[in-house]
């Protein structure tokens, strides 16, 4: 151990076979990309916590939904992505967005409804969007992204294209009629899709085994889908499963599906309590303690001297400045202008006849 | 006579019939444990049990469709939705079996179960969770459809939907849970389902209305009182069955109407209750009858945007002036 | 063998602990048991017979779907049931009507869409129903009947009877998330629930693996429902199945499947050719003389010689007189009085409003 | 011109549309080998193939849900419902994700994809299968709806719809299929989106329909020709996008109208036009506008309760005396 750890950190510094020896204790990951995902991590954990401020304040409304505790399902999994695969979540995404290359601005600006948000304010929280970066959602109704996702494999395999799709849902999406028929579906066309459920035991207030009579992790093998477990606390676990999984599905695998077990360290939204009927305080203190994410890649960095106290300051520094831009962007950007509720609900008007019934545009304007 | 919030106004409701009829049970998601994800179901669990108040996982087709077979053979299921945002999965089970088991039976099944939630647009909760589902739900024959507006209206409707015999949707105003109002205390308090309610009297138009913007109607009534124009609020409660009676009655009387809603236009009840209206009314009308509703866009996260596609008092007044005629014809 | 046989035989005439060893050639289904199941089945195939007839005159119409070929799949569960056990159906569910104990006056009247029809005409072909029979329908969206079987589950065990519900439907229904999300329930609350899947090969023009990437026998394993196989077209193996199934269940087993192997004789429903596009004439022919259900447990009559060719042709007429007289009964019986029309769309006429908005009924009277 | 059934168009331009382009496909139940429940895609996968021509499981929400995510991602699905009443199961995708993604977004997608399939009550099919479902599309903002009741728009608005850039419902008629018509043959065949067609001209009486009622429409205005009538017939042909202007116009000239159409009156398409017109045309109207529509129940199986409940021309003339004042005033 000690050995490597030296070793690792000389090859990191410059020099000889690095990444190999380095992946020592790394799980064969190259010290540049755990140095990535701890960044990210990072970035995620404190764009959180300045969306739950902003959101004490007034400054966010509605639904919200953080992914404090399980940064590592998002970083390790997009992470190991490529920029034209598509990707869609549910409505807890924001840090799926920022893996996926959306700019902390635009979804800070997003949450807090402005016109300069990744959806010009118009979905909010749940429904973050950037078609270029093929971040396609952002979906608020339990399962239904599954079926989408299905789609975009079913359009990658109908023109032959390279690109896989991954689709995240929560473990209580297991329990939609839409997941079923969508992985049979995705298994008799063989679509280049990965299902990535996110276990984080909970969905809502209610613990999976007590409505659901199925273990999450073999959910879909019954479609002849291969299955699999990480632990998404494990940045590197994830990041190297999910590095083989695209390129097996890449290669025409067929769709695969994994478990990832997690823990959501925050309440279900904003309105509800960290603890209390569910769960206890000690069960949520405990593990936040033993499975927080960043601690567990932060040490391993440390023990192989790729990072010390000071850089990962530095690092933490720095997540901090870029949130606190975001929120400084957020909140200088413009409220969307009433004038344009109508644009964008159709791509196409036509010429005749009237697109909106409440009588206050019979002549509905070409929709941005 | 007691001061309770519409949510609690709810669970008293729940509580008296479920005391009041062992076939009466609560299934739904996080209406156990969690106590209700708005808390309707507060305390129901202490009180009777896994048995009658039971967790359901996110399966609305499943869970939904399960109640109707209980209620097929002789219990009385209220199943809650979440909201009724939800409840699109569930469609099926409701219009296809729910509403259809008596009919296709010649008559051999009753079919008392109760669908409840909240329905309508709530505080930027975005696109996918505002609809107003009122359309989706009394279009087909078979279901009955009602949308309490005060506390006292929602433990009388509710009691009253959980003792009908027939489907019967309540839709409730997630806005509305936090309102105060006196309610009868007395387990018989029951609203009959089917009659309207006139909440204000006036004589120079009426404002007919249902569900949580009747709050709004009420509001604009007051405005316009400054003005000396005396206004009738007719507030529906009951949307199937549907009281023509006191809407025309209403209408004989004030020779103006508009129809206030939260929800879209498109054969929307305000497209329903016109359309009644100028058939049976037609020599009393003084001027058509406008509408006031949601602007027909999906509803956007901005609070701005948001303010602007809900109807407001400022459109409910202008609705009002243009039948009055107070700047010129109404009608486009 | 030939002992056994004889030995049988003599049983059955008379004295002997004949059950016992006349068991021995039937599965152990006393010759009694065997020989009613055989009188039903000839009944279903002369009563379809009959309604194919009656169809091709017009005297029949809409949607009406055959169950020639699967009528053990009916004699054999039902015929496992109590009086007071719940049974539903798709819209293919004329045989299990009858095997329910609906008389098949009533379920002629019904397919003839008379007054007299055991759903006064409203229902027809898809949708029979008997409430005090416990014949719950005839439900023509594929799938939506395992939802309300699974309620009838639910109040069962909600009321400690000792009931069981008995969920028919086809092999296709397995693609329906309606399907899923209900035995999940069904297993989570161990409900009293037999869900049997009639996997005769084809969905409409369907064949199951074309659109599937799973089995269909082990399609409830994964919620830990205990999953069985049988050869429908035998209905000594069905019957001892559901004799065993149904008291397990009975006993708090806990919901049960099965797929019962069977094979449509006739077109989907009477537009669709017998064969054609999707299953070649050689193949119905094949499997229509190797598989008959009815020469099978004939074959095995007479081979235990409970059974000889007179015996056999006097049963055949009983049948067809039976279905005579049902054609006449239909024939004979009036059609509903349009002035019903509105009757029994609701069960509670309410004071006040209106509960018909065409104009037509402002005072709804109330409902028969 | 060629003499066409409404099926054969539906079929020539799916061929059409997905010989002119190559993101255009089919995917429903029985739709490739076995050549469509109602063999509206006749030969379909002999010509394109499975890759482009897909049987899919009985699966409504998977698959529908899927030809949405594909459309999201630039392909063009047809999805094909074998009937509408299947389509209930799949509702939450049409309306929360069809219907939203591009406005939730900001406008960043567009979602060219088109739901058809046979709409409304055909020959004693019974409750279930016999719903017409305008009323569940056209409520919902985001959707496009037409109903093309001859083989010439079916065509064209079917072209239409596939080449337009938003969600549109095809509703067709499974009563019409066998219907003939002349064609056009050309490829460049389409009927704009929106446009509503009068189908015969008048100035007594506007009857205004859309979809298979049409053709009843066209009955009754022969048949009042013969009591010296002369009545206008408008076939609204598309839903939403809805040709207001149209009927004005037609109501304008004849200052009576009433509505016709298969499905239910609660909230229907009568019901928004009828809350139209009143509106927009009200000093123009010498009589109410009344609907003719189903009978407010679900649809029987017995062939005489079928026929009683569905519009006739019996009910259709009596509604239009009533507003021609025939025997006494119209309305009640
Ligand atoms: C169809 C549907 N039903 C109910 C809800 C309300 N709801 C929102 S999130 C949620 C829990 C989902 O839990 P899970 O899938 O485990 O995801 P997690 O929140 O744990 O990330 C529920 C019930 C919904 N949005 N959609
Ligand atoms: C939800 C739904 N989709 C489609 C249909 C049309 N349909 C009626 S029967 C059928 C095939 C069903 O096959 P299966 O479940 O195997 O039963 P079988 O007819 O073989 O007895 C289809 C597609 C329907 N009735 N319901
Ligand atoms: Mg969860
Ligand atoms: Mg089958």
């Amino acid at each position: 151990m000690a050995e490597t750890r030296s070793d690792t950190k000389g090859g990191w510094r410059g020099g000889g076979a690095r990444e190999e020896r380095g992946g020592d204790s790394l799980d064969g990951v190259a010290p540049e990309v755990v140095l990535k995902l701890m960044r990210d991590m990072l970035l995620f954990r404190r764009f959180e916590e300045r969306a739950e401020e902003a959101y004490a304040i007034g400054k966010i409304g509605g639904f919200c939904h953080l992914h404090i505790g399980q940064e590592a399902t998002a970083a390790g999994t997009i992470g190991a992505l490529r920029k034209d695969d598509y990707v869609i979540g549910s409505y807890r995404e924001h840090t799926q967005a920022l893996a996926k290359g959306l700019s902390p601005n635009a979804v800070m600006a997003e949450l807090y409804g402005r016109e300069d948000g990744c959806s010009r304010g118009r979905g909010g929280s749940m429904h973050l969007f950037d078609a270029e970066k093929c971040f396609m959602g952002g979906a608020a109704i339990v399962g239904a992204q599954v079926p989408t996702a299905t789609g975009f494999g079913f359009a990658i395999r109908y023109r032959g294209e390279k690109r896989i799709a991954l689709c995240f849902m929560g473990e209580a999406a297991l329990n939609q009629g839409a997941f079923h028929e969508s992985l049979n579906l995705a298994a008799v066309w063989k679509l280049p899709v990965i299902y990535a459920v996110e276990n984080n035991v909970y969905g809502m207030g209610t613990a999976f085994y007590r409505v659901s009579k199925t273990d999450v992790d073999h959910r879909a093998a019954v479609y002849g889908i291969p299955c699999h477990v990480v632990n998404g606390q494990d940045v590197l676990a994830t990041y190297t499963l999910f590095m083989r999984l695209a390129d097996e599905v890449r290669n025409g695998s067929g769709p695969q599906y994994v478990e990832i077990r997690t823990y959501r360290f925050k309440g279900h939204s904003m309105s509800d309590p960290v603890s209390g009927t569910y769960r206890s305080k000690e069960e949520v203190e405990r593990r936040t303690e033993e499975e927080d994410p960043i601690r567990i890649v932060k040490e391993r960095l440390f023990a192989a001297e790729l990072l010390d106290q000071a850089e990962l300051e530095e690092m933490d520094a720095e997540a901090r400045r870029i949130v606190d831009e975001a929120a400084k962007f957020a909140d200088a950007s413009p409220l969307p202008d009433p004038a344009d509720l109508y644009d964008s609900v159709y791509a196409q008007t036509n010429e005749d006849g009237r697109l909106f019934l409440d009588g206050r545009d019979e002549t509905p304007r070409a929709s941005g | 006579m007691a001061e309770l919030t519409y949510r609690e106004a709810l669970n008293q409701a729940l509580t008296e019939e479920m005391e009041r009829d062992g076939a009466v049970f609560l299934m739904g998601e996080e209406v156990a444990q969690y106590q209700g994800a708005y808390k309707v179901s507060k305390g129901l669990l202490e009180k009777f049990g896994y048995r009658r108040v039971l967790d359901t996982p996110i399966s609305e087709l499943g869970f939904a469709g399960l109640g109707v077979g209980a209620a097929l053979v002789g219990l009385r299921p209220v199943i809650e939705f979440m909201t009724f945002n939800f409840a699109f999965l569930a469609l099926d089970q409701l219009t296809n079996t729910a509403a259809k088991w008596r009919y296709m039976s010649g008559g051999q099944f009753k079919v008392p179960i109760v669908f409840r939630g909240p329905n309508g647009p709530a505080l930027q909760v975005a696109a996918q969770h505002s609809h107003a589902c009122e359309t989706y739900y009394s279009h087909a024959p078979g279901l009955k459809v009602v949308a309490p507006a005060t506390p006292a209206d929602a433990k009388g409707l509710l009691k009253s939907a959980i003792r009908d015999e027939d489907p019967v949707i309540v839709l409730e105003g997630e806005l509305l849970y936090n309102m105060k109002g006196e309610v009868p205390e007395n387990g018989e308090h029951v609203v009959p389902i089917g009659k309207a309610d006139v909440k204000r009297e006036g004589t120079d138009l009426s404002i007919v209305t249902h569900g949580p913007a009747l709050h709004l109607a009420l509001q604009a009534a007051a405005e316009l009182e400054k003005d000396g124009v005396s206004v009738e609020v007719v507030d529906l409660r009951s949307l199937r069955p549907l009281d023509a009676e006191t809407i025309l009655a209403s209408v004989k009387k004030t020779n103006r109407a508009i129809y206030l809603e939260q929800g879209w236009p498109f054969g929307g009840i305000g497209a329903q209750v016109a359309s009644i209206i100028q058939e049976e009314a037609f020599d009393w009308l003084d001027a058509p009858v406008l509408r006031v509703t949601q602007a027909d866009v999906p509803m956007p996260y901005a609070k701005n945007l948001e303010l602007t596609a809900k109807p407001s008092l400022e459109r409910t007044l202008r609705a009002c002036e243009r039948v009055l005629y107070r700047n010129g014809r109404a009608g486009r």
